[in-house]
């Protein structure tokens, strides 16, 4: 992975090649292939077992098929905010726009995997509970996490320069994600320790055979897919940010053009 | 450390001048416990079980205002430059204004309980634990908002940020501090220490953190 | 709604959205890339 | 003779508009270099690229020896800004408001005293909240401000606007004296009568950039109806 050139802001030297754009047209490329195919054969085949092949479960019944989606969801979400602290101490350490773009990428879709998250939690509520909501420890903290990530979308999305909205995004990374684990323990106290029947089983060691291979198939495709959606986001980001700066390199070199005439038009102001 | 006395003095003299803290936060924070029972209708003994749980959350709302205006005080009048060129530690800063807040929010804590005490006719049974829910709860409000205060006083849409920020950071203090009001006021059996013990975990956590990120938040957030 | 329904919902909502999510992702990114210079495109 | 500033093709951006395009500028030691140029040429970012305040995208920029890109909080320790803004709390009175910049800094209250009696701010004023003082008197509270930190370097940006006579005359002496103690200061200013005698070295900024205009350039005429910089709706500085 080609690590960006140590200058920090948005500024890269001017007078780039301008030779017909040949580059690929599209974010995909060829590793980007190997994984969507992978993606698709993968969900295919969990789709196949979780839905139709598996047995129903002993003691979940036919709700299990939920869970062998909505586990590996509710993982990878949590993956992706630890993704996006890593990469925004990153960011606070080596200030280059890479660590900046890859932290908020991942930000998104773990907000995005969040709220399937909790999509999925209502349906297996209904069906096991008879209600779409009940307070239960997982979904409440679930809800709880994801507005503290909403709040770093939102600022995100305020106009800034490049290096304030990426150090107050890094911070906000950071903070959130901290509050992961406390939020956990403060939800379980809060729900009292009994162990009501909760979505969120570790993948249980009594599942076999098919259940279990269903079960890890399904953690696995989701980490491609994940892999995947990442890689064409921050793409999408990065070059969002170079379509930005094509305006840059015109706007220095009309500003200097400013100097060659000082008493006509003036600065731009 | 002399720093940061430095900045607590003049933050509470500039509460102490302007008296926004309790010349409307506290009246503010005592019109939402009317509210409360105006809305919860006092005969039917809701109130005395929703106590703790409406006292945190007008905590909550009142440290967001308190939070709001101790950083906007900085935002203002390039003081935000000033203070980057001071030569005072970020961390110096941090621990000033964390300080103040604190404070502050102990004293509205303060009227505040003794007005639900009378509004609510409730009875803190074990004050020792009471002030220590309080003590550890309020230090934890004040170390992870002065964090998300500082950067969002420099952000054009700031004020409607802040509470969306911070009040879902603050579910775990709100969950410690309403148990262990719950049971300081004798309404939940069960030890109050462990709800003391999560609150301390926030409190330290977001402490160090906040020392930690206060540095690059300065320098050129 | 039968348990079955609410199932099949959950499937298809989970990989609807997803599959809606990338295609935006996609054609945000081949818009993006028409402006922006050949040498800009960096791949990881 | 050490360079106190040197600047070379620096870029500074506000948002996307390039407010500095490629700026070079050296200010030796102990040199009182006057910065002249229309409104919007970019004087104001170049004083904060100066102070460390405002990110260097590309270029070269060293003050006091500190590599601006890289690590450009060391320098702000040792450097004085004087800007539009007054720096001041409102709600705090002047004395409080210079004892705690003063300490903040390390200096001694006295030190923070003395200035205010430099810059003759009354001493009826002393216990007067700021926010009742007159933009002027405001002026020479944050000059004293600014003054009781002994910067090595001073960024003043327009110092004289909002000063009546006597306390233009003061700030001068002030100037003066700090550049014969080994000071530097760049200002920018738009009273070039006055600020001509005071400068050693007069230079240009016109269009983001730095232009050596000889020692007696003609002055400027009223720049025409200015063209909307070409970046979404950052406004560029004066």
């Amino acid at each position: 992975m080609t690590v960006d050139n140590p200058t920090t802001g948005a500024g890269r030297p001017p007078g780039a090649a301008s030779e017909p754009p040949t580059g690929p047209p599209t974010t995909g490329s060829t590793a980007t292939r190997v994984l969507g195919v992978i993606t698709l054969v993968g969900i295919a085949a969990l789709v196949l077992l979780g839905v139709f092949l598996t047995p129903a479960d002993a003691e979940l019944g036919d709700t299990i098929r939920i869970l062998y989606m909505h586990v590996p969801t509710v993982s990878t979400a949590y993956l992706a905010f630890v993704i996006t602290a890593i990469a925004s101490v990153m960011y606070l350490w080596k200030r280059t726009e890479f660590w900046d773009l890859f932290a908020a990428s991942s930000a998104e879709l773990g907000v995005l995997f969040f709220a399937l998250t909790i999509l999925n939690g209502m349906l297996w509520g209904k069906i096991t509970w008879g209600v779409f909501w009940r307070w239960e420890p997982r979904l409440t903290t679930t809800a709880v996490l994801m507005l503290t990530y909403v709040g770093y979308l939102a600022v995100r999305q305020i106009p800034n320069d490049t290096r304030t909205r990426g150090t107050i995004s890094a911070v906000i990374g950071i903070m959130a994600v901290v509050n992961i684990p406390i939020t956990h323990k403060a939800v379980d106290w809060w729900r009292g320790l009994h162990q009501e029947k909760t979505i969120f089983g570790t993948v249980d060691p009594d599942m076999k055979g098919l259940q279990l291979f269903t079960a890890y198939l399904g953690l696995t495709v989701f980490l491609v897919l994940f892999a995947w959606l990442l890689i064409h986001r921050f793409r999408v980001a990065w070059l969002a940010e170079r379509a930005a700066d094509v305006g840059v390199d015109a706007a220095i070199a009309e500003r200097r053009a400013e100097r060659a005439v000082p008493s006509s038009a003036g600065g731009a102001s | 450390m002399r720093d940061a006395v430095l900045v607590m003095t003049k933050d509470l003299r500039l509460e102490w001048r302007s008296k926004v803290g309790i010349g409307q936060v506290l009246p503010f924070s005592l019109l939402v416990v009317l509210l409360f029972a105006f809305a919860l209708d006092p005969e039917r003994g809701v109130l005395d079980r929703v106590t703790s749980g409406l006292f945190w959350v007008v905590v909550l709302f009142s440290s967001v205002l308190m939070i709001e205006r101790a950083f906007s005080v900085e935002a203002a009048d390039g003081i935000f430059d000033a203070l980057r060129l001071s030569g005072l530690a970020p961390a110096a800063i941090y621990a000033g204004k964390v300080a103040a807040l604190a404070v502050q929010l102990l004293a509205v804590e303060a009227v505040l309980a003794v007005a639900v005490a009378v509004f609510y006719d409730t009875t803190f049974r074990t004050p020792v634990l009471t002030v220590g829910v309080a003590l550890v709860a309020t230090v934890g409000i004040a170390a992870a908002g002065a964090v998300y205060g500082a950067l969002a006083a420099r952000l054009r849409s700031g004020t409607t940020l802040l509470p969306l920020l911070l009040l879902p950071l603050l579910a775990p203090v709100l969950i410690g501090a309403t148990r262990g009001f719950e049971v300081a006021l004798g309404r939940e059996a069960g030890p109050g220490w462990p709800w003391v013990a999560l609150l301390g975990i926030f409190a330290v956590v977001y402490l160090t953190l906040g020392a930690l990120l206060f540095r690059p938040l300065l320098e050129d957030a | 709604m039968s348990d079955t329904a609410y199932i099949a919902t959950a499937w298809i909502a989970t990989f609807g959205s997803l599959g809606l999510y990338s295609l935006w992702l996609l054609r945000r990114g081949r818009k993006l890339s028409r402006s922006v210079p050949p040498d800009e495109r960096r791949w990881l | 003779m050490e360079l106190a500033v040197h600047l070379r093709d620096a870029v500074a951006l506000l948002g996307r508009f390039p407010a500095l395009a490629g700026a070079d500028l050296d200010v030796a030691r102990g040199e009182v270099v006057l910065l002249r140029g229309p409104n919007g040429a970019g004087k104001t970012t170049l004083l904060r690229v100066c102070a460390g305040l405002a990110a260097v995208s590309s270029g070269v920029a060293e003050v006091l020896g500190v590599d601006l890109v890289r690590h450009r909080s060391a320098i702000r320790r040792r450097v004085g800004l004087l800007g539009h803004a007054t720096y001041l709390y409102d709600d705090l009175t002047v004395t409080e408001n210079v004892d705690f910049w003063a300490r903040a800094a390390g200096a001694e209250v006295a030190d923070g005293r003395r200035a205010l009696d430099r810059l003759e701010v009354a001493s009826r004023l002393h216990d007067l909240p700021v926010h009742t003082l007159s933009a002027g008197q405001r002026r020479r509270v944050s000059f004293a401000a600014m003054v009781a930190r002994r910067p090595e370097l001073w960024l003043l940006d327009e110092p004289h606007a909002g000063l009546d006579a006597s306390g233009r005359d003061i700030i001068d002496g002030l100037v003066r004296e700090a550049a014969s103690v080994g000071a530097t200061v760049l200002f920018a200013s738009h009273e070039l009568d006055r600020a001509d005698d005071v400068a050693d070295r007069t230079v240009e900024v016109v269009g983001g950039t730095v232009v050596t205009a000889p020692q007696d350039a003609p002055p400027l005429d009223a720049p025409s109806p200015l063209a909307a910089p070409p970046s979404e709706g950052v406004a560029s500085d004066a």
